[in-house]
């Protein structure tokens, strides 16, 4: 009887033109019925030649790529390109430019978040959590636009100190933003967090343990998820890191099991408010000086090579840069957390229904931009 | 660990395995014999001491007459973390996989075959991953040309 | 030339005789001038034709739908796409323009805008979507990228340089990527565009049902 | 006393012609009760469409206030002219039948999903007197006609010969039929409390004090229960978030109306919002007493000082009555689409089969009882 009810295996392509799939990643499902046997991930969909550009381009001329890179997280890739190519050059940072290109990544990964916040809680069906977002999302937005000019790509850290300082208008406009943040922190987890619904179509889907996290090398909120308390700020400190007070959120298995969809994205939530702390620290905190020191023109940087590590929205982002002598880099490797952390994807989206793949796409929160470099 | 101890250990445990260790640059290296990338990688991540439990990125570079496959390794545990090159030969360069010790290093394994053309022998999957599957060439070599158009759209600047 | 109600305008009328005289000659004769005259009259009696009093109203009707409904289809490609999405947000909202409908299946809507650097694996997709929508469609190139490359027309081997390559482009928003002040700007430009359509333009490409070519769409 | 909306119309078109001198009654019958069909039929058409573009309009707008923006306001007042505009243009837009698709399922299936959606309004009562067709076993009409809309959409998903659409319409299909039975559960509840499958009978006998007269409170709490079953049932059989699992378009793009486009699209959009009206009617006239006035009849004319008012006040206060308590419950199925998110297809299952099915069983026997009892 079981055997005569059995029903064919289909193939489905999900994207790259799909609702939900974060750009232009597309998913090919092995379906049962609703059930998915098997997903594989096929990317290069926008694939935009990044490091062969690094090759052709002049190190500071690169600074603009980077921002295009994880384009929801421009300051942290700026931060870390610049901390590459001054490692490789040894050139010295004032402290006032180091602590406002970690202001600029900490409100970066808040508004990360935030719209990962919105575009997750959209893939679940509910569309007001996005607008949420992006409203608090605009307010840094702005902050920025007074702060570069710029609304998503930045290009604010720059080689040897940041693009512009800190003006008090804008230190108030972020203290303004930060304590509204606060409250609007509660108001979302009213809405979605603890909805009933949500939860059970996170909790307990695509469970990541923690040792098959670390196989994979996944990075970030991901890893976090999985209960695994690794964050480059704290594991190998950088910028002014060490001076500053937070934590390190992991999954505790609040909902479900340690390292299910619910984990992770709660782990993007309290990461915020992380960086909440982490900015007014730094507004209080921040020293007084040179935001910039003089870096010449045609930079050329002696044959060397380094990987510098830092801890973007996504998790690790390394930079793995060769140079050769001349103003380009030989070679340069960008290890991109979302293409790691969505290598996982195979091995975790199996037997489980057609709308769980969406969620732990979700969950995961990979920019193509980045993953394909 | 220092970078030091780490090269002890490694020595000891693997005579001839290590080509050269550097430690001019900004980051050490260790240049490996080809051949036993597999031996030193499943060693680096079982060793009580060392346990790169996490492998970051697969590279490969085009260093001209030679290409190189560099390996980062870290350890959460310890928080130590190695740079592995391997260098092939430019004419047909090969390397055995280490995706079955690192599962990480599948989807880099297949981005660096396809950006380098460095194949990795033994593994499960070795296609393009970030080109479409016709496209001709491996663009991160120094040698490459791009293409005249592909499938009829011109790729010539206006 | 003249129209059905055999008026023609004052100034047509009192130029007749100089074209009746222009069109007497052979054509390897008329002067680079009268050439010109005799094209513009042309084109005058042409528009004079489109512009009647049935015409008009429902043009007017059609293109007031038109452009007051254009609903994008989810289609972001990078960078730029997080601002379409910004462009939908509380700030700037896109719905105030009746542009905030978001259709999954490009099937249903009426605009695709191409926000983003699209590349040569993309590309058969985009023409793909392109195709799959109806008619009358329409596209807005966002961001320099969709232009022309943007930032990667250089050395970007795998970079489509400028959409209009792969698919007919109606409105080119500059910027990397645009405000959404600019991408509502486009849009404005774009319903600039859509007034002025004529009915008469779908009428000679077949607007009823039964004369229209049958649809070959895959 | 005209007795439904087409004895009115009978008695309109008889007065017209008698003015201008000619007998109605010499008419043939079959060609009178026609004629006045037809033209309730096309009443009750345009008032779907209204509903729908106004909804469709109010949807917008709500969504707009609920997520800190503004909504449609440019095109005319309140961007009132938002949804014509809409029409309009779709309308006109070109109709694609995709080449691989089965040409004669893929043109049936919207006039069947319409249809199923559209039929109910026949029995729908809006006041005592206006309902286009009195029939005795008129829940069972409305249900029975709510099915038919199930196999349109199975064929859409399949005549489109797309996967997303099979999924969409496989999804309808385990969703629909499974959600008749507590659907069909609650209404048998209040079957048993007033003993009538006529939905102006059933309305009448909700006559009395104030709200406590109307089957919610009169069962209680048997139909207060089963109201939740019918609703939520009602919300899953139209289709609408949480239960919008047919055409989700985060998970497989627009579901069964994936490859639809222009007219036949507007068709789906239409009978979406004629289903969710046709769930809020009959959760108003079968819960929530019909045209009866929420408020106590000294400050009102609703209930039983109807003909008081006069024939023709009552009746269109009555259908003022009935026309609120709809557009609140439509207004609370937009709340809930704004406010949560999807729940899993078979999560949705596990609420029909385990939640509401027993609840509804509950509710019959205690029905059952009370009728018994009392």
């Amino acid at each position: 009887m079981v055997q005569s009810l059995k029903t064919d295996e289909i193939l489905v392509n999900m994207g790259p033109q799909h609702p939900s799939t974060h750009g232009v990643l597309r998913c090919l499902l092995k379906t049962d019925g609703e059930w998915v046997r098997e997903v594989w991930p096929y990317i290069g969909y926008l694939h935009r030649c990044k490091e062969k550009i690094a090759e052709k381009v002049s190190y500071i001329q690169f600074m603009p790529y980077t921002d295009r890179l994880d384009y929801l997280a421009s300051a942290n890739n700026n931060l870390g390109w610049a901390m590459a190519v001054e490692r490789l050059a040894a050139i010295e940072v004032p402290e006032r430019a180091v602590w406002l290109r970690v202001l600029a990544a900490e409100l970066n990964r808040i508004a990360s978040h935030l719209l990962s916040y919105g575009t997750f809680g959209m893939e679940a069906g509910a569309f007001t959590p996005f607008f949420y977002g992006f409203r608090e999302r605009e307010t840094i937005v702005s902050i920025f636009d007074q702060l570069c000019g710029a609304r998503l790509t930045y290009h604010y850290a720059r080689i040897g100190g940041v693009m512009r300082d800190l003006s008090p208008e804008t230190a108030k406009a972020i203290r303004r933003f930060l304590d509204e943040m606060d409250r609007r922190w509660v108001e979302y987890n009213t809405l979605l967090s603890d909805n009933e619904i949500f939860v059970r179509r996170t909790a307990n889907v695509g469970i990541i343990p923690a040792d098959l996290a670390i196989a994979y090398g996944l990075t970030g909120p991901v890893l976090r998820g999985s209960g695994v308390a690794h964050d480059i700020r704290k594991a190998v400190p950088y910028a002014c890191y060490p001076k500053l007070d937070f934590q390190v959120c992991i999954g505790q298995g609040l909902k479900g099991t340690v390292g299910d969809s619910w984990d992770r994205y709660w782990v993007r939530m309290l990461e915020i408010r992380e960086s909440v702390k982490i900015c007014r620290q730094v507004l209080d905190g921040l020293p007084e000086g040179p935001y910039q020191t003089k870096v010449p023109r045609i930079l050329k940087v002696p044959a060397n090579e380094a990987y510098v590590r830092t801890e973007a929205p996504r998790g690790e982002l390394g930079f793995y840069v060769i140079s050769d002598g001349t103003d380009k880099p030989w070679r340069c490797r960008i290890r991109a957390p979302s293409f790691c952390n969505l290598s996982i994807l195979n091995r975790i989206a199996r037997n489980c229904l057609v709308a769980d793949v969406i969620m732990i796409l979700g969950s995961i929160d990979v920019v193509m931009g980045e993953v394909d470099r | 660990m220092e970078a030091k101890e780490i090269h002890e250990i490694l020595i000891q445990h693997l005579p001839g395995c290590v080509r050269e260790f550097r430690t001019t640059t900004a980051d050490p290296f260790w240049v490996v014999e080809s051949e036993r990338i597999r031996e030193v990688a499943a060693f680096l991540k079982d060793h009580p001491a060392l346990q790169f439990d996490m492998l970051q990125a697969v590279t490969g570079v085009d260093r001209g007459e030679c290409f190189e496959a560099v390996y980062h390794l870290t350890s959460l545990r310890f928080g130590h973390s190695v740079t592995l090159k391997a260098v092939l030969s430019h004419e047909a360069p090969s390397i055995a996989t280490i995706s079955d010790i690192y599962p990480a290093a599948n989807w880099h394994e297949r981005e660096t075959y396809d950006l380098l053309g460095i194949v990795f022998t033994g593994h499960p999957d070795l296609r393009r991953i970030l080109l479409p599957d016709d496209w001709e060439g491996h663009p991160l070599r120094k040698d490459y040309v791009a293409p005249e158009s592909y499938h009829g759209i011109s790729n010539a600047p206006d | 030339m003249l129209d059905r109600s055999g008026e023609q305008p004052r100034v047509i009328r009192r130029l007749d005789g100089e074209i009746a005289r222009i069109q007497a000659k052979p054509p390897a004769e008329r002067t680079f001038q009268e050439q010109r005259i005799l094209s513009l009259y042309e084109q005058l009696c042409e528009g004079r034709m489109e512009r009647n009093v049935l015409v008009l109203p429902v043009d007017a009707v059609l293109n007031w739908a038109r452009a007051w409904s254009l609903w994008p289809v989810t289609f972001g490609l990078a960078c730029c796409a997080i601002e379409m999405m910004a462009t939908g947000g509380p700030k700037t909202d896109i719905d105030r323009f009746g542009a905030g409908a978001f259709r999954p299946s490009p099937r249903q809507s009426d605009l695709m805008i191409v926000a983003g650097t699209l590349t040569y694996k993309m590309a058969p997709r985009l023409r793909r979507v392109y195709d799959q929508m109806a008619e009358p469609r329409y596209v807005i190139a966002m961001g320099g990228c969709a232009i022309a490359g943007g930032p990667y027309a250089r050395h970007g081997y795998h970079v489509v340089k400028g959409v209009d390559r792969v698919v007919p482009v109606d409105v080119y928003i500059p910027g990397c990527p645009p405000r959404p002040e600019a991408l509502l700007d486009g849009i404005m430009r774009l319903q600039d565009k859509i007034r002025q359509d004529t009915i008469l333009r779908v009428w000679r490409e077949g607007f009823w049902p039964w004369k229209r070519k049958k649809s070959t769409k895959s | 006393m005209p007795g439904t909306l087409t004895d009115i119309i009978n008695f309109v078109i008889q007065t017209a012609l008698a003015l201008v001198g000619l007998d109605y009654a010499r008419v043939p019958e079959m060609l009178r009760i026609g004629a006045a069909m037809l033209i309730a039929c096309a009443a009750m058409l345009g008032y779907v469409a209204v509903v729908a573009l106004f909804f469709g309009w109010a949807e917008r707008r709500v969504a707009g206030r609920m997520q800190a923006r503004q909504g449609p306001n440019i095109v005319g007042p309140f961007g009132l002219l938002q949804l014509i505009a809409d029409a309009v243009k779709i309308l006109v837009k070109e109709d694609i039948i995709p080449q691989t698709a089965h040409r004669f399922l893929f043109r049936l299936a919207p006039i069947l999903v319409f249809m199923g959606a559209f039929a109910p309004f026949v029995v729908l009562p809006f006041s005592e007197t206006l309902v286009v067709s009195n029939l005795s076993l008129g829940v069972y009409y409305a249900l029975s006609f709510a099915a038919l809309e199930v196999v349109g959409v199975i064929m859409a998903g399949w005549a489109s010969n797309n996967k997303w659409s099979l999924y969409g319409g496989m999804r309808l299909a385990a969703q629909m039929m499974s959600y008749e039975i507590p659907m069909g559960l609650a209404v048998l509840t209040v079957a048993v409390l007033s003993g009538h499958l006529n939905l102006r009978t059933i309305v009448l006998d909700q006559q009395g004090h104030w709200i406590f007269s109307w089957n919610i409170f009169r069962g209680f709490p048997w139909a207060f229960l089963g109201m939740f079953a019918f609703y939520l049932a009602g919300l899953a059989g139209s289709k609408r978030t949480p239960f919008d699992l047919p055409e989700a378009e985060s998970e497989i793009v627009a579901g069964y109306h994936t490859e639809y486009s222009g007219m036949r699209f507007v068709i789906f959009y239409l009978s979406e919002y004629a289903t969710m009206y046709v769930v809020s009617a009959l959760t108003a006239v079968l819960f929530l007493g019909g045209w009866h006035a929420p408020i106590p009849r000294v400050l009102a004319w609703g209930g039983e000082v109807h003909w008081e008012a006069g024939p023709v006040l009552s009746a269109l206060i009555g259908m003022a009555n009935m026309i609120g308590k709809s557009f609140f419950l439509m207004f609370v199925m937009l709340w809930f689409r704004w406010t949560y998110p999807r729940v899993r297809v078979d999560q949705i299952v596990y609420l029909c089969m385990k939640v509401l099915v027993p609840l509804g069983i509950i509710c019959l026997i205690g029905a059952s009882v009370w009728a018994l009892v009392l």
